[in-house]
């Protein structure tokens, strides 16, 4: 009987952090509403925890009046640089804000932004940190600086040199890409971001035979999705009114419609957006006609591609012989590994690669698995990759992981009791492993 | 059929010749009986009282002291025609007298087959011991069945044959003890003494109160003991209690013990508390090894359900390294917890490495399985005092729950099939 | 009046001769003289008991309920210098009264446990009562003469590794049951070294294609364990012929071996691969790119040549290193600088 | 028919032997308690006097120096029992007290006194000779080495009874009753066990409705009994009965030490004759 007793002890840890039965009221006063903080007003009695913050950005900080009184008052690392050109190792670590002009833009976290819902499936986690914290934090991590150290040196005369970041489950690849984004868009590159190439393999939404060419499969509404995120992402440089990305060739998309030799690429994105049965034909001419003029003009294409791996595996798509359709068949597949191609130049293409959501790769709980390049992108994808620079993410330094739990702290997204002690923070490491994804899962519920 | 059976007249000189062979075969009496004593007092202080059932207590076999006892006394009345032997004496002493010649027998038999073995194994037969025996028995005749007792054994008569009980009543056939005609007397006899007590301690109090004293703050330190248990109460009466039995005792026990003079009678009370806690087993901790570069660890194996874990623990920095990966080999959250405790819990995240090989069974029994198995390895590295607050927090102790069977008929071990009535 | 019954029937000698008499009267089947005399004593009235009173049948049930005499066992016989292996020769199952034991077996919860005297467990059991100590040595001495001398050449376990590579283990353990058989008994493993059977590179590749994971890489063994034989001797010719025919098989050449694709390779083979292809385009666009800035160096610069570079030549060892040996961490990274080199990236320090 | 055969205890022999000496006791023949109960203002020697006049045969207090076991059972008071208590301790014991008129079982009707505020009042004359009676029986069997059983099922008397036991050497049962302590007592007790020779109740009642299961087993097994009888008991199978009040604690004090003290004298004059027997040879 005593020794039940002790195994039902066993449950909670010491400080209480991690346990099973994890009580509702902490999550109540995040999830009280759609709008849960109300933002105070800074004066003598709630000082403003940020005031090295420039006064310039609209990002204001989350100060709540009810702040729980056993909560330690914890000031994150930030760097109030905003440019991603100017990050250095020095800053490793440290947070800082997209400001959020920018960060519309780029990331189109409001649901009024177009293309929301595909933003919405793929980059959940990141909009639920950026909008509850009211602010587009980012910590600054070696794979990006070095990412973008590299860009900086490249020459843009030679062929596009191609990144694949990888790394375990968890480690924040992804939220490499974001740092890069930014930095792409910071340096004025045309933006072919796809973010999850997953998702169409897995969780596509209609399906229809390709006109273009019989045999082939499209995805109307996901391309129309995608070219409205292109268009968010680049709408500046598309819509400019002498520019020089325009079509060289006409393109007839029926009897009466098509798109005559010289005209914007807007038109063509327009044509697609419109007309969902070409959305994918548009997508293909969009690839082509970038990548024929960025190699003689001065614009710069930054291709960011997440789960890059996914375009040479099979596919979810049932077909009438109850088989799936191939890879090689889905024409959005086939539209976008002509841009992983080295046979343009004046561009960049950084990807990474997961086993995640790749269809024939069978469900790891544990985070384990063979992560390295080759064994991802297969034959085809390494025929189609090499040679290209694998860039490791590895999990939270020690420096990383505590500047990551103030910031929660700070943010109140993180509140209990023992969170700020030595001895909460060392329980939160070794349960999370320095694993950036099951720490933000383990503090998501404390 | 015995002689006595057939009719034969007893005398006194037969009835000696009977004990004599009564008490020279019956091994020694480990308590004496004194029978029983007539009047006694019962007045006066509780400390005095003379109504001990010390020795009612005592294990009780056959012959002994009461044979001795009674042989006396044939003696003294040897020349007394009136002595008179109870009929149920007279059938004790037959009983007694053929289990005597009985093993006797079997002694005689028993010598004779000792040197039948030794000659068979080839022994000396003045050196043959009883291990010896046991050591040719299962060589011989192996058997590996699961309970030991079921095994064939050839043992001293002795050993095999029960004890019987000895006589519980004198020569007259009078018994001894006067709660003897209610079957449990050992049993009621504590009641009793625990009434008597309860009594005599109100007449205490009484005569305390009529003087005006309050009573001490004296308490008895019950402090780590309990009352005996039901089985351990059966042992020690040498009667068999049953569960109504248990708890009329406890209950007079514990009215007795809330008593303001229970202290007075301190020894009494004791007499049936148990120690609670077991003394630290003796747990043989790993001995640390040194490895190349000088760092200690020690190395355990711990199984849970069905899973097995090797586990070394060794001098560093906190690192895991599960079945060739870290902690997140565990994807649940419980799991991690679990391997993490034993070295949270003494503070020492950061002074060892985890290496652990664990396999069968599920996430959770090779998280509990590595959990038992650094626990096991920790005892190599803490102090006495450290590990008796593992050994309090059950990290030591070894969850031996296994998977219940399925039962045919059900689905599951006890769930029944789904049914609906008709 | 029971009771008075009851003590006659204890009450001396003289009673049960009658009593026994009176119980013989009863049936007509005991012989003619017995009953003549029984006639002689008794009465003058002879009744017919067809339903015999309570007290004649329970005599009746005495009678047939006891136990025949027999001649005690013969282990009461035994002198105990006698020679055991003379009584217990062979092997057999136990025998109570052979024994001299008072072995016991079982247990019950009240009393001595079972003696060996119609105990089914006792026989149950194997025994070694043919084996003892004394048998053994019998044995030993009776097989003394047929022994051979150790060979002097095979004095430790290389030497006979090196002059017995092939090593064949069977199991002979007893099977406690009714057969004393055990099924593992059949079961042939053969183990041989591969090292030892010199092979040529292709014979070594098929042999191994042929031999799936019945070869361990660590060890360099080969296993081959038969078991559909009935008996150990047809399985242990059964792995030889296996291992005969593969070694054969496997020397041979068919023709459908030269149909074999970049798929079916054992190794990664930089020559013709597409690595090979795109680190040349690359390296030569790259140049020609550069020639572009008003360099010296030209744009007719062969693939050859390309092919030749220290870091062309560097990327071609870390890809089929990387290929070769399986990915790791450190052979990503050798394969990461040879790419930075050959793109001509700074190190990112 | 139970009584017709003879035992062979030594019970038995005293109880036929006492049966055919004595002459059936005249209920209400006793003086008129009528007019003693209310005041109860006699002395002892008077209560002495009308004890004597009610008994006409009775010998000398003084109990004969030597005499045979025929003599001493033929005896009236060969161990001075009537001296033990007079009518007036019994009430001042409370041993007429009696229970509420509707418990009463039929059969106790005879030794009713009266009743007052609805509850039974005992003729304690009748008690007193009834008492008397009994004390004698006890005496003979103790006298005789005969073992004697106190039966009490009630709570609060038990541990009375239990400690009157001990110190009077002799044996108690204030427990629950399980069944075959007399009827088969060889596998009760696990061997030939010698039963009592007596059992005394001293409240016949198992509860308030069910009669004591050992007021059978001692009929069937033929052992006589001496019993305390309410006036909501069955006097029938005891063989001695004694109606009183069987509850309070002080009449049972009271039972208690009358028992007692008239085993102890009986062993007491036992050793004494042996005494005198061994000194005479």
């Amino acid at each position: 009987m005593r020794s039940s007793v002790s195994w039902l002890r066993l449950r909670n840890t010491l400080t209480g952090l991690t346990k099973i039965h994890v009580s509702t009221s902490s999550r109540r006063w995040i999830f009280s509403s759609g709008c849960a903080y109300q933002q105070a007003q800074p004066n003598s009695q709630n000082p403003v925890f940020f005031d090295h913050r420039p006064a310039q950005l609209s990002v204001t900080p989350l100060v709540d009046t009810s702040v729980p009184a056993h909560l330690p008052v914890v000031n994150a690392k930030r760097t109030t640089i905003t440019r991603p050109r100017e990050h250095t190792l020095d800053h490793e670590g440290f947070y800082y804000c997209v400001p959020p002009e920018q960060s519309d833009v780029i990331y189109g976290m409001s649901p009024n932004s177009g293309a929301f819902d595909m933003r919405h499936r793929t980059l959940q986690n990141l909009r639920f940190q950026w909008e509850l914290a009211k602010e587009s934090a980012i910590m600054i991590r070696k794979p990006a600086l070095e990412v973008m150290e590299y860009v900086k040196n490249t020459n843009f005369a030679h062929p596009v040199v191609r990144y694949v970041i990888y790394g375990r489950e968890g480690s924040g690849r992804t939220c490499t890409l974001t740092h890069l984004l930014h930095f792409f868009k910071d340096e004025g590159f045309i933006l072919l971001h796809v973010p999850k190439i997953s998702i169409w393999s897995r969780r596509y939404k209609e399906v229809q035979e390709s006109k273009f060419k019989p045999g082939r499969i499209d995805l109307p509404l996901d391309s129309v999705e995608w070219l409205q995120h292109f268009l968010l992402q680049n709408g500046e440089h598309l819509r400019q009114p002498n520019t020089k990305l325009v079509t060289h060739k006409t393109y007839v998309w029926s009897k009466r419609e098509e798109t005559p030799a010289g005209s914007p690429l807007s038109d063509i994105i327009d044509v697609g957006i419109k007309r969902a049965r070409y959305a994918n034909d548009c997508i293909g001419v969009l690839v082509e006609e970038l990548k024929r003029i960025v190699s003689e003009s001065d614009h710069r294409v930054a291709v960011v591609m997440d789960v890059a791996n996914a375009l040479f595996t099979p596919t979810t798509i049932p077909q009438v012989d109850k088989t799936t359709v191939p890879a090689d068949r889905l024409s959005l597949f086939l539209h976008f590994r002509k841009t992983l191609k080295n046979d343009w130049k004046n561009g960049v293409v950084v990807t990474t690669i997961d086993r995640k959501g790749i269809v024939d790769l069978p469900l790891r709980f544990d985070g384990g698995g063979n992560q390295f390049p080759r064994y991802l992108l297969r034959e085809e994808g390494w025929a189609v990759m090499d040679p290209f620079i694998p860039v490791l993410v590895n999990d939270y330094s020690d420096k990383e992981l505590t500047n990551c739990i103030d910031y929660n702290i700070e943010t109140r997204w993180l509140q209990h009791v023992n969170a700020g002690t030595q001895k909460g923070r060392d329980e939160l490491k070794v349960v999370s492993q320095n694993n950036p994804e099951t720490l933000r899962k383990l503090m998501s519920r404390l | 059929m015995s002689e006595l059976a057939k009719g034969v007249r007893w005398t006194t000189s037969h009835l000696r010749l009977l004990l004599d062979q009564a008490t020279r075969y019956a091994g020694p009496s480990r308590t004496s009986w004194k029978g029983y004593r007539g009047v006694s007092s019962v007045s006066g202080s509780p400390r005095m009282s003379s109504n001990s059932p010390s020795d009612a207590n005592a294990p009780r076999k056959l012959s002994g002291a009461a044979v001795s006892e009674f042989v006396k006394n044939a003696h003294l009345n040897e020349a007394d025609p009136k002595v008179k032997v109870n009929r149920a004496m007279r059938s004790y002493l037959e009983r007694a007298q053929a289990h005597n010649m009985f093993m006797k027998q079997q002694q005689q038999d028993f010598e004779i087959c000792r040197r039948h073995l030794a000659n068979m194994m080839g022994e000396d037969v003045e050196t043959f011991s009883q291990e010896d025996i046991d050591d040719s028995i299962r060589y011989l005749l192996p058997s590996n069945l699961f309970s030991r007792r079921s095994r064939p054994l050839m043992k001293p008569p002795q050993e095999v044959f029960p004890q019987e009980k000895e006589a519980q009543f004198g020569i007259d056939g009078r018994p001894f003890r006067s709660l003897f005609y209610t079957g449990l007397p050992n049993y009621y006899q504590v009641l009793y003494d625990a009434a008597n007590w309860t009594r005599q301690l109100d007449d205490l109090e009484d005569e305390r109160v009529r003087k005006g004293k309050v009573p001490p703050e004296k308490q008895i330190d019950l402090t780590g003991t309990a009352w005996k248990s039901k089985d351990e109460m059966s042992k020690m009466l040498l009667e068999k209690i049953s569960d109504h039995d248990y708890r009329r005792f406890v209950l007079t026990m514990e009215r007795l013990l809330r008593h303001p003079y229970a202290y007075r009678v301190e020894e009494f009370i004791k007499k049936y508390r148990q120690v609670l806690i077991a003394e630290t087993k003796d747990l043989a901790p790993p001995v640390p090894k040194k490895d190349d570069s000088g760092k200690s660890y020690a190395e355990s194996h711990a199984t849970k359900k069905s899973c097995h874990a090797w586990v070394t623990l060794k001098q560093g920095t906190g690192k895991y390294d599960i079945n060739g990966q870290d902690l997140l080999f565990f994807p649940r959250v419980q799991d991690r917890t679990q391997v993490m405790f034993p070295l949270q819990f003494l503070n020492k995240l950061y002074d060892f490495d985890v290496i652990a090989r664990a396999e069968f069974g599920g996430n959770s029994s090779k998280a509990q399985a590595i959990r038992e198995g650094i626990s096991r390895c920790l005892t190599a590295f803490v102090t006495s005092e450290e590990l008796e607050l593992m050994r309090q927090a059950g990290l030591l102790t070894h969850d031996k729950r296994v998977k219940e069977r399925k039962k045919y008929a059900y689905t599951g071990a006890r769930s029944k099939p789904q049914w609906r009535k008709r | 009046m029971a009771l008075a019954a009851r003590l006659s029937l204890f009450s001396g000698t003289a009673t049960s001769t009658t009593r026994q008499t009176d119980w013989i009267r009863l049936f007509a089947s005991v012989p003619s003289n017995l009953r003549d005399e029984a006639i002689t004593e008794a009465t003058e009235f002879r009744t017919l008991s067809l339903n015999p009173a309570r007290k004649e049948r329970r005599k009746f049930e005495e009678r047939s309920n006891r136990t025949p005499d027999l001649l005690p066992p013969r282990s009461q016989k035994m002198h105990v210098d006698q020679d055991w292996t003379n009584v217990w020769p062979t092997a057999t199952s136990f025998k109570p009264s052979v024994v001299p034991l008072p072995v016991r077996m079982g247990f019950a919860y009240k009393g001595a446990n079972p003696d060996k005297y119609g105990n089914a467990e006792l026989m149950k059991i194997p025994n070694f009562l043919h084996l003892t100590p004394a048998a053994i040595k019998k044995h030993c001495a009776a097989l003394k003469k047929f022994c051979t001398p150790w060979p002097e050449e095979i004095a430790d376990d290389a030497a006979c590794d090196r002059y017995f590579p092939a090593q064949v283990i069977t199991s002979t353990y007893c099977h406690s049951g009714t057969s004393i058989r055990n099924s593992k008994y059949r079961i042939v493993s053969y183990k041989v070294p591969l090292s030892r059977l010199n092979l040529d590179s292709h014979a070594r590749d098929k042999f191994l294609r042929l031999l799936g994971d019945r070869y361990d890489r660590h060890t360099d063994q080969i296993t081959i364990i038969t078991d559909r034989c009935p008996t150990r001797k047809q399985n242990y010719e059964y792995a030889k012929y296996l291992l005969t025919a593969l070694f054969h098989e496997s020397k041979k050449t068919e023709p459908w071996e030269h149909e074999k694709a970049v798929a079916d390779f054992e190794r990664f083979k930089w020559e013709g691969s597409p690595s090979e292809a795109a680190a040349t385009n690359t390296v030569k666009e790259i140049l020609t790119s550069s020639t572009a800035s008003n360099e010296p160096t030209s744009e007719d610069i062969s693939p050859e040549e390309v092919k030749q570079f220290e870091e062309v030549q560097e990327y071609q060892r870390a890809v089929s290193d990387m290929l070769n040996a399986g990915e790791h961490q450190d052979s990503v990274e050798r394969y990461k600088d040879a790419v930075k080199t050959m793109l001509r990236l700074g190190r990112f320090s | 028919m139970l009584l017709r055969c003879v035992p062979q205890c030594i019970s038995g022999r005293v109880h036929h032997l006492l049966r055919s000496t004595y002459r059936p006791l005249h209920y209400g023949t006793a003086c008129s308690a009528a007019e003693a109960f209310p005041q109860m203002r006699r002395s002892v020697t008077e209560d002495l006097m009308r004890q004597e006049q009610t008994v006409p045969s009775a010998e000398p207090v003084i109990a004969p120096v030597s005499s045979s076991p025929e003599d001493m059972l033929k005896h009236p008071d060969y161990f001075n029992v009537r001296k033990l208590f007079t009518t007036k301790d019994l009430f001042q014991a409370g041993v007429h007290l009696g229970h509420m008129e509707g418990t009463l079982n039929d059969r106790m009707r005879q030794f009713i006194f009266g009743k007052r505020f609805n509850q039974l009042v005992i003729d304690l004359d009748q008690t007193a000779e009834y008492l008397r009676d009994a004390l004698n029986v006890l005496s003979h069997i103790v006298y005789r080495g005969g073992i004697v059983l106190f039966v009490c099922r009630h709570r609060q008397n038990g541990y009375l009874v239990e400690q009157m036991a001990i110190e009077a050497g002799e044996y108690s049962h204030t427990r629950y009753w399980r069944g075959g302590i007399l009827t088969n007592s060889t596998a009760v007790f696990q061997s030939v066990t010698r039963l009592p020779d007596l059992l005394v109740f001293f409240s016949t009642q198992n509860s308030v409705l069910e009669q004591h299961l050992a007021v059978d087993q001692a009929a069937l097994m033929n052992i006589p009994t001496i019993g305390i009888v309410d006036t909501n008991c069955n006097p029938n199978l005891i063989t001695y009965p004694i109606p009183g009040n069987d509850d309070s604690p002080a009449t049972v004090a009271f039972y208690c030490y009358l028992f007692k003290t008239a085993v102890l004298n009986a062993k007491k004059k036992k050793k004494e004759d042996d005494a005198r027997e061994q000194r005479a040879q």
